[in-house]
Protein backbone atom coordinates (compact mmCIF):
# COMPACT_ATOMS: atom_id res chain seq x y z
CA UNK A 1 0.00 0.00 0.00
CA UNK A 2 2.69 2.64 1.42
CA UNK A 3 5.06 3.50 -1.24
CA UNK A 4 7.78 4.54 1.48
CA UNK A 5 10.97 2.88 1.46
CA UNK A 6 12.77 3.34 4.80
CA UNK A 7 15.59 1.54 6.86
CA UNK A 8 17.60 1.84 9.95
CA UNK A 9 20.25 -0.02 11.53
CA UNK A 10 21.70 -0.41 14.60
CA UNK A 11 24.35 -1.65 16.32
CA UNK A 12 24.24 -2.17 19.89
CA UNK A 13 26.51 -3.63 22.84
CA UNK A 14 24.97 -7.01 24.33
CA UNK A 15 24.02 -5.59 27.23
CA UNK A 16 20.27 -5.79 29.10
CA UNK A 17 19.79 -2.13 29.68
CA UNK A 18 19.43 -2.22 25.37
CA UNK A 19 16.71 -4.54 25.37
CA UNK A 20 14.04 -2.05 25.84
CA UNK A 21 16.23 0.24 24.07
CA UNK A 22 15.96 -2.35 20.82
CA UNK A 23 11.86 -2.36 21.86
CA UNK A 24 11.33 1.23 21.39
CA UNK A 25 13.59 2.22 18.56
CA UNK A 26 11.63 -1.27 17.00
CA UNK A 27 8.37 0.45 17.86
CA UNK A 28 8.99 3.99 17.05
CA UNK A 29 10.44 2.87 13.22
CA UNK A 30 6.78 0.37 13.00
CA UNK A 31 5.08 3.39 13.96
CA UNK A 32 5.25 4.56 9.86
CA UNK A 33 3.27 2.39 8.95
CA UNK A 34 -0.64 1.02 9.15
CA UNK A 35 -0.41 -0.71 12.78
CA UNK A 36 -2.59 -0.58 15.45
CA UNK A 37 -0.91 -0.24 19.00
CA UNK A 38 -1.67 -3.70 19.60
CA UNK A 39 0.15 -5.00 16.68
CA UNK A 40 2.70 -2.15 17.77
CA UNK A 41 2.29 -3.99 20.69
CA UNK A 42 3.46 -7.44 19.40
CA UNK A 43 6.11 -6.10 17.57
CA UNK A 44 7.53 -4.94 20.89
CA UNK A 45 7.20 -8.73 22.23
CA UNK A 46 9.20 -10.06 19.31
CA UNK A 47 11.50 -7.70 19.35
CA UNK A 48 12.73 -8.09 23.48
CA UNK A 49 12.54 -11.62 22.62
CA UNK A 50 14.98 -11.90 20.27
CA UNK A 51 17.76 -9.26 21.91
CA UNK A 52 17.36 -11.18 25.22
CA UNK A 53 17.97 -14.54 22.97
CA UNK A 54 21.27 -12.80 21.60
CA UNK A 55 22.35 -11.56 25.23
CA UNK A 56 21.27 -14.39 27.15
CA UNK A 57 22.08 -17.41 24.84
CA UNK A 58 24.35 -16.19 21.99
CA UNK A 59 26.69 -14.21 24.20
CA UNK A 60 26.24 -16.23 27.38
CA UNK A 61 25.66 -12.55 29.03
CA UNK A 62 29.13 -11.17 28.61
CA UNK A 63 28.13 -7.59 27.62
CA UNK A 64 31.31 -7.35 25.17
CA UNK A 65 29.47 -9.06 22.33
CA UNK A 66 27.45 -6.86 19.22
CA UNK A 67 23.49 -7.42 18.40
CA UNK A 68 22.52 -5.94 14.95
CA UNK A 69 18.58 -5.12 14.81
CA UNK A 70 18.49 -4.43 10.94
CA UNK A 71 14.54 -2.86 9.78
CA UNK A 72 13.15 -1.73 6.58
CA UNK A 73 10.22 -0.64 5.32
CA UNK A 74 8.79 -1.52 1.56
CA UNK A 75 5.85 -1.98 -0.01
CA UNK A 76 4.00 -1.95 3.17
CA UNK A 77 5.46 -4.33 5.17
CA UNK A 78 7.84 -4.41 7.98
CA UNK A 79 11.23 -6.43 7.86
CA UNK A 80 13.42 -6.64 11.10
CA UNK A 81 16.47 -8.96 11.39
CA UNK A 82 18.25 -9.45 14.91
CA UNK A 83 21.43 -10.73 14.49
CA UNK A 84 24.07 -11.91 16.77
CA UNK A 85 27.54 -13.60 16.33
CA UNK A 86 27.87 -15.61 19.32
CA UNK A 87 27.97 -19.57 19.91
CA UNK A 88 24.69 -20.21 17.33
CA UNK A 89 22.26 -22.87 17.76
CA UNK A 90 23.19 -26.60 16.88
CA UNK A 91 19.10 -28.14 16.45
CA UNK A 92 17.25 -24.89 15.31
CA UNK A 93 13.89 -27.33 14.98
CA UNK A 94 14.45 -28.51 18.37
CA UNK A 95 15.16 -24.32 19.52
CA UNK A 96 11.50 -23.86 18.08
CA UNK A 97 9.33 -25.91 19.99
CA UNK A 98 7.41 -24.73 22.51
CA UNK A 99 8.64 -25.30 25.67
CA UNK A 100 12.44 -26.24 24.69
CA UNK A 101 15.38 -24.05 26.15
CA UNK A 102 19.33 -24.86 27.16
CA UNK A 103 19.06 -22.39 30.19
CA UNK A 104 17.56 -24.41 33.58
CA UNK A 105 15.27 -21.69 34.47
CA UNK A 106 13.72 -20.27 31.35
CA UNK A 107 10.04 -21.19 29.75
CA UNK A 108 11.44 -21.26 26.35
CA UNK A 109 8.68 -19.52 25.01
CA UNK A 110 10.68 -16.70 23.08
CA UNK A 111 11.24 -18.25 19.91
CA UNK A 112 7.42 -19.18 20.23
CA UNK A 113 5.93 -15.99 20.88
CA UNK A 114 8.10 -14.39 17.77
CA UNK A 115 6.52 -16.96 15.63
CA UNK A 116 2.98 -16.36 16.55
CA UNK A 117 3.29 -12.84 16.79
CA UNK A 118 4.35 -11.73 13.27
CA UNK A 119 3.87 -13.07 9.85
CA UNK A 120 6.71 -14.58 8.81
CA UNK A 121 9.91 -15.75 10.72
CA UNK A 122 13.36 -17.64 9.63
CA UNK A 123 16.20 -18.60 11.82
CA UNK A 124 19.40 -18.83 10.38
CA UNK A 125 22.06 -19.96 12.53
CA UNK A 126 25.93 -21.49 12.79
CA UNK A 127 27.25 -22.79 15.83
CA UNK A 128 30.40 -20.82 16.67
CA UNK A 129 29.76 -18.31 14.39
CA UNK A 130 26.09 -16.65 15.24
CA UNK A 131 22.42 -16.68 14.77
CA UNK A 132 20.13 -14.19 12.55
CA UNK A 133 16.56 -14.11 13.54
CA UNK A 134 14.78 -12.53 10.28
CA UNK A 135 11.01 -11.38 10.79
CA UNK A 136 8.25 -10.22 8.84
CA UNK A 137 4.72 -8.45 10.01
CA UNK A 138 1.98 -6.67 7.93
CA UNK A 139 0.14 -4.15 9.48
CA UNK A 140 -3.93 -6.55 9.78
CA UNK A 141 -5.78 -3.17 8.33
CA UNK A 142 -3.88 -3.19 4.77
CA UNK A 143 -4.32 -7.01 4.09
CA UNK B 1 20.59 31.11 25.20
CA UNK B 2 19.89 31.20 29.21
CA UNK B 3 16.71 32.88 28.10
CA UNK B 4 15.88 29.77 25.46
CA UNK B 5 17.00 27.40 28.37
CA UNK B 6 15.30 28.73 31.03
CA UNK B 7 12.02 29.07 29.15
CA UNK B 8 12.33 25.26 27.85
CA UNK B 9 13.10 24.59 31.45
CA UNK B 10 10.11 26.28 33.41
CA UNK B 11 7.56 26.55 30.85
CA UNK B 12 7.67 23.49 28.23
CA UNK B 13 9.18 20.69 30.02
CA UNK B 14 7.04 20.81 33.42
CA UNK B 15 4.33 20.35 30.56
CA UNK B 16 6.55 17.33 29.24
CA UNK B 17 6.01 14.87 32.00
CA UNK B 18 2.28 16.06 32.46
CA UNK B 19 1.87 15.69 29.39
CA UNK B 20 2.84 12.23 28.78
CA UNK B 21 -0.02 10.73 31.19
CA UNK B 22 -2.35 13.45 29.50
CA UNK B 23 -1.44 11.78 25.84
CA UNK B 24 -2.05 7.96 27.17
CA UNK B 25 -5.41 8.78 28.38
CA UNK B 26 -6.74 10.91 25.50
CA UNK B 27 -5.52 7.95 23.17
CA UNK B 28 -7.46 5.73 25.81
CA UNK B 29 -10.22 7.67 25.25
CA UNK B 30 -9.77 7.41 21.81
CA UNK B 31 -9.23 4.34 21.21
CA UNK B 32 -12.54 3.16 23.09
CA UNK B 33 -14.73 5.56 21.01
CA UNK B 34 -13.02 4.16 17.96
CA UNK B 35 -13.75 0.43 18.61
CA UNK B 36 -17.21 1.31 20.08
CA UNK B 37 -18.21 3.07 16.56
CA UNK B 38 -15.79 1.12 14.12
CA UNK B 39 -15.41 -2.39 16.19
CA UNK B 40 -11.82 -2.56 15.32
CA UNK B 41 -8.56 -0.88 16.74
CA UNK B 42 -7.39 2.21 15.16
CA UNK B 43 -4.17 2.35 13.57
CA UNK B 44 -1.39 4.42 15.52
CA UNK B 45 -1.50 6.44 12.18
CA UNK B 46 -5.16 7.16 12.51
CA UNK B 47 -4.60 8.19 16.15
CA UNK B 48 -2.15 10.52 14.89
CA UNK B 49 -4.52 12.09 12.41
CA UNK B 50 -7.13 12.44 15.40
CA UNK B 51 -5.27 13.51 18.13
CA UNK B 52 -2.81 15.47 16.41
CA UNK B 53 0.22 13.52 18.44
CA UNK B 54 2.88 12.53 16.55
CA UNK B 55 3.00 8.18 16.15
CA UNK B 56 6.91 9.07 18.23
CA UNK B 57 4.74 10.97 20.73
CA UNK B 58 1.76 7.80 20.94
CA UNK B 59 4.86 5.26 21.10
CA UNK B 60 6.41 7.07 24.06
CA UNK B 61 2.96 7.93 25.70
CA UNK B 62 2.15 4.25 25.59
CA UNK B 63 5.91 2.89 27.17
CA UNK B 64 5.48 5.53 29.97
CA UNK B 65 2.64 4.42 31.53
CA UNK B 66 2.81 0.52 30.62
CA UNK B 67 1.76 -1.66 33.46
CA UNK B 68 4.54 -4.41 33.47
CA UNK B 69 3.20 -6.97 31.34
CA UNK B 70 2.39 -9.35 33.52
CA UNK B 71 1.51 -12.47 30.91
CA UNK B 72 5.19 -11.96 29.70
CA UNK B 73 6.75 -10.55 32.29
CA UNK B 74 8.45 -14.09 33.35
CA UNK B 75 10.63 -14.64 30.23
CA UNK B 76 11.77 -10.21 30.87
CA UNK B 77 15.20 -10.41 32.72
CA UNK C 1 30.09 8.24 38.27
CA UNK C 2 28.43 5.47 36.93
CA UNK C 3 30.96 2.64 35.74
CA UNK C 4 28.77 1.51 32.88
CA UNK C 5 29.71 1.67 29.26
CA UNK C 6 27.29 0.86 26.66
CA UNK C 7 27.44 2.41 22.92
CA UNK C 8 24.69 1.75 20.04
CA UNK C 9 25.57 3.17 16.12
CA UNK C 10 22.02 3.75 14.20
CA UNK C 11 22.91 3.90 10.60
CA UNK C 12 18.82 5.38 8.71
CA UNK C 13 17.86 6.52 5.60
CA UNK C 14 18.02 10.87 5.10
CA UNK C 15 14.22 10.45 5.42
CA UNK C 16 12.18 13.28 7.66
CA UNK C 17 10.43 10.29 9.37
CA UNK C 18 13.34 9.53 10.79
CA UNK C 19 14.10 12.83 12.83
CA UNK C 20 11.39 11.76 15.30
CA UNK C 21 13.21 8.11 14.88
CA UNK C 22 16.38 9.50 15.82
CA UNK C 23 15.08 11.73 19.00
CA UNK C 24 13.14 8.67 20.74
CA UNK C 25 16.22 6.40 20.24
CA UNK C 26 18.14 8.93 21.73
CA UNK C 27 16.20 9.52 24.53
CA UNK C 28 15.80 6.10 25.57
CA UNK C 29 19.27 5.11 25.19
CA UNK C 30 20.03 8.44 27.27
CA UNK C 31 17.62 6.96 29.65
CA UNK C 32 20.16 5.21 31.12
CA UNK C 33 21.90 7.76 32.80
CA UNK C 34 20.73 9.64 35.67
CA UNK C 35 19.01 12.77 33.86
CA UNK C 36 15.57 14.65 34.15
CA UNK C 37 13.26 14.81 32.10
CA UNK C 38 14.31 18.13 31.31
CA UNK C 39 17.25 16.92 30.02
CA UNK C 40 15.96 14.44 28.27
CA UNK C 41 13.95 16.90 26.55
CA UNK C 42 17.13 18.99 25.54
CA UNK C 43 18.72 15.62 24.32
CA UNK C 44 15.68 15.74 21.89
CA UNK C 45 15.87 18.75 20.73
CA UNK C 46 19.71 18.61 20.09
CA UNK C 47 19.31 15.05 17.98
CA UNK C 48 16.12 16.26 16.29
CA UNK C 49 18.25 19.94 14.97
CA UNK C 50 21.06 17.79 13.82
CA UNK C 51 19.08 14.97 12.26
CA UNK C 52 17.24 17.71 10.29
CA UNK C 53 20.18 19.42 9.23
CA UNK C 54 21.84 16.23 7.44
CA UNK C 55 18.21 15.93 5.55
CA UNK C 56 17.89 19.52 4.65
CA UNK C 57 21.08 21.05 4.21
CA UNK C 58 23.88 17.88 4.00
CA UNK C 59 21.41 16.04 1.85
CA UNK C 60 19.07 18.65 0.43
CA UNK C 61 16.65 16.86 0.90
CA UNK C 62 17.22 13.80 -1.12
CA UNK C 63 16.07 10.90 0.56
CA UNK C 64 19.29 8.14 -0.23
CA UNK C 65 21.70 9.79 1.91
CA UNK C 66 22.78 7.81 4.65
CA UNK C 67 22.88 9.57 8.63
CA UNK C 68 24.81 7.87 11.27
CA UNK C 69 23.55 8.58 15.44
CA UNK C 70 26.38 7.13 17.05
CA UNK C 71 25.64 6.86 20.81
CA UNK C 72 28.27 6.32 23.79
CA UNK C 73 27.76 6.17 27.57
CA UNK C 74 30.92 6.09 29.47
CA UNK C 75 32.15 7.74 32.85
CA UNK C 76 28.81 8.38 33.54
CA UNK C 77 28.59 11.20 30.04
CA UNK C 78 26.49 10.78 27.18
CA UNK C 79 28.67 11.18 23.64
CA UNK C 80 26.60 11.66 20.41
CA UNK C 81 27.87 12.03 16.95
CA UNK C 82 25.45 12.68 14.25
CA UNK C 83 27.14 12.74 11.06
CA UNK C 84 26.43 12.85 6.88
CA UNK C 85 27.86 12.03 3.97
CA UNK C 86 26.66 15.28 2.06
CA UNK C 87 27.29 18.68 1.28
CA UNK C 88 29.14 19.63 4.32
CA UNK C 89 29.87 23.32 5.57
CA UNK C 90 32.14 26.15 4.17
CA UNK C 91 32.77 27.73 7.49
CA UNK C 92 31.85 26.53 10.52
CA UNK C 93 32.32 29.57 12.43
CA UNK C 94 29.44 31.33 10.43
CA UNK C 95 27.59 28.18 10.61
CA UNK C 96 27.23 28.14 14.77
CA UNK C 97 26.10 32.02 14.76
CA UNK C 98 22.70 33.20 15.95
CA UNK C 99 20.27 33.43 13.34
CA UNK C 100 22.81 32.31 10.14
CA UNK C 101 21.11 29.97 7.76
CA UNK C 102 21.64 29.21 4.30
CA UNK C 103 18.23 27.92 3.60
CA UNK C 104 15.42 31.44 3.09
CA UNK C 105 12.38 30.12 5.55
CA UNK C 106 14.86 28.73 8.66
CA UNK C 107 16.03 30.35 11.92
CA UNK C 108 19.32 29.75 11.67
CA UNK C 109 18.76 28.76 15.40
CA UNK C 110 19.67 24.84 15.20
CA UNK C 111 23.28 24.52 16.07
CA UNK C 112 22.58 27.43 18.44
CA UNK C 113 20.34 25.12 20.66
CA UNK C 114 22.48 22.06 20.07
CA UNK C 115 25.75 24.71 21.99
CA UNK C 116 23.13 25.75 24.83
CA UNK C 117 21.45 22.37 25.88
CA UNK C 118 24.86 20.32 25.49
CA UNK C 119 27.87 20.44 27.52
CA UNK C 120 30.30 19.94 25.16
CA UNK C 121 29.91 20.33 21.16
CA UNK C 122 31.98 20.13 17.88
CA UNK C 123 31.75 20.40 14.16
CA UNK C 124 33.81 18.71 12.11
CA UNK C 125 33.26 19.33 8.40
CA UNK C 126 34.56 18.95 4.79
CA UNK C 127 32.88 20.70 1.82
CA UNK C 128 31.92 17.86 -0.54
CA UNK C 129 32.82 15.09 2.66
CA UNK C 130 30.08 15.82 5.39
CA UNK C 131 29.47 17.04 8.50
CA UNK C 132 30.20 15.45 11.51
CA UNK C 133 28.30 17.12 15.43
CA UNK C 134 30.12 15.39 17.99
CA UNK C 135 28.31 16.53 21.67
CA UNK C 136 28.45 15.67 25.00
CA UNK C 137 25.74 16.02 27.75
CA UNK C 138 26.44 15.21 31.31
CA UNK C 139 23.83 14.64 34.09
CA UNK C 140 23.24 17.73 36.20
CA UNK C 141 22.50 15.42 39.23
CA UNK C 142 26.27 14.24 38.92
CA UNK C 143 27.86 17.23 38.72
N1 LIG D 1 20.54 -15.93 19.65
C1 LIG D 1 20.67 -17.22 20.10
N2 LIG D 1 21.90 -17.76 20.22
C2 LIG D 1 22.05 -19.02 20.68
N3 LIG D 1 21.01 -19.83 21.02
C3 LIG D 1 19.76 -19.35 20.92
C4 LIG D 1 19.52 -18.01 20.45
N4 LIG D 1 18.18 -17.81 20.46
C5 LIG D 1 17.62 -18.94 20.90
N5 LIG D 1 18.57 -19.88 21.18
C6 LIG D 1 18.32 -21.27 21.67
O1 LIG D 1 16.95 -21.55 21.51
C7 LIG D 1 16.37 -21.92 22.77
C8 LIG D 1 14.94 -21.45 22.82
O2 LIG D 1 14.85 -20.04 22.82
P1 LIG D 1 13.55 -19.35 23.41
O3 LIG D 1 12.36 -19.94 22.70
O4 LIG D 1 13.69 -17.88 23.32
O5 LIG D 1 13.49 -19.84 24.91
P2 LIG D 1 14.39 -19.40 26.17
O6 LIG D 1 15.11 -18.12 25.80
O7 LIG D 1 13.41 -19.22 27.29
O8 LIG D 1 15.36 -20.53 26.40
C9 LIG D 1 17.27 -21.26 23.80
O9 LIG D 1 17.19 -21.92 25.07
C10 LIG D 1 18.64 -21.42 23.15
O10 LIG D 1 19.15 -22.71 23.34
N1 LIG E 1 24.76 18.76 8.35
C1 LIG E 1 24.96 19.91 7.68
N2 LIG E 1 25.39 19.89 6.40
C2 LIG E 1 25.59 21.05 5.72
N3 LIG E 1 25.37 22.27 6.24
C3 LIG E 1 24.93 22.35 7.50
C4 LIG E 1 24.70 21.20 8.29
N4 LIG E 1 24.28 21.59 9.51
C5 LIG E 1 24.26 22.93 9.49
N5 LIG E 1 24.64 23.41 8.29
C6 LIG E 1 24.77 24.82 7.89
O1 LIG E 1 24.71 25.63 9.05
C7 LIG E 1 23.62 26.54 8.96
C8 LIG E 1 23.02 26.81 10.33
O2 LIG E 1 22.38 25.64 10.83
P1 LIG E 1 21.26 25.78 11.92
O3 LIG E 1 21.83 26.58 13.05
O4 LIG E 1 20.72 24.45 12.26
O5 LIG E 1 20.15 26.69 11.21
P2 LIG E 1 19.10 26.32 10.06
O6 LIG E 1 19.03 24.82 9.95
O7 LIG E 1 17.82 26.91 10.54
O8 LIG E 1 19.62 26.94 8.79
C9 LIG E 1 22.66 25.94 7.95
O9 LIG E 1 21.83 26.90 7.33
C10 LIG E 1 23.64 25.27 6.98
O10 LIG E 1 24.17 26.22 6.09
MG1 LIG F 1 14.32 -16.54 24.86
MG1 LIG G 1 18.97 23.51 11.49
Amino acid sequence: MEMIKNRARIEMSSMSENIGFARIAAATFAAQLNFTLAEIEEIKVAVSEAVSNCIIHGYENRPDGTIVLNMTIEDGKLKIEVEDFGVGIEDIEAAMQPSFTTSEERMGLGLVFINSFMNEMEIISTPGEGTLVRMVKIPEKSE
Amino acid sequence: IGEIRRFIRDDGLVKVSRTLKESASRIRKFKESFIKEEGREPTVQEISQKTGLTPEDIINAMEAVQEPTSLFSPIFE
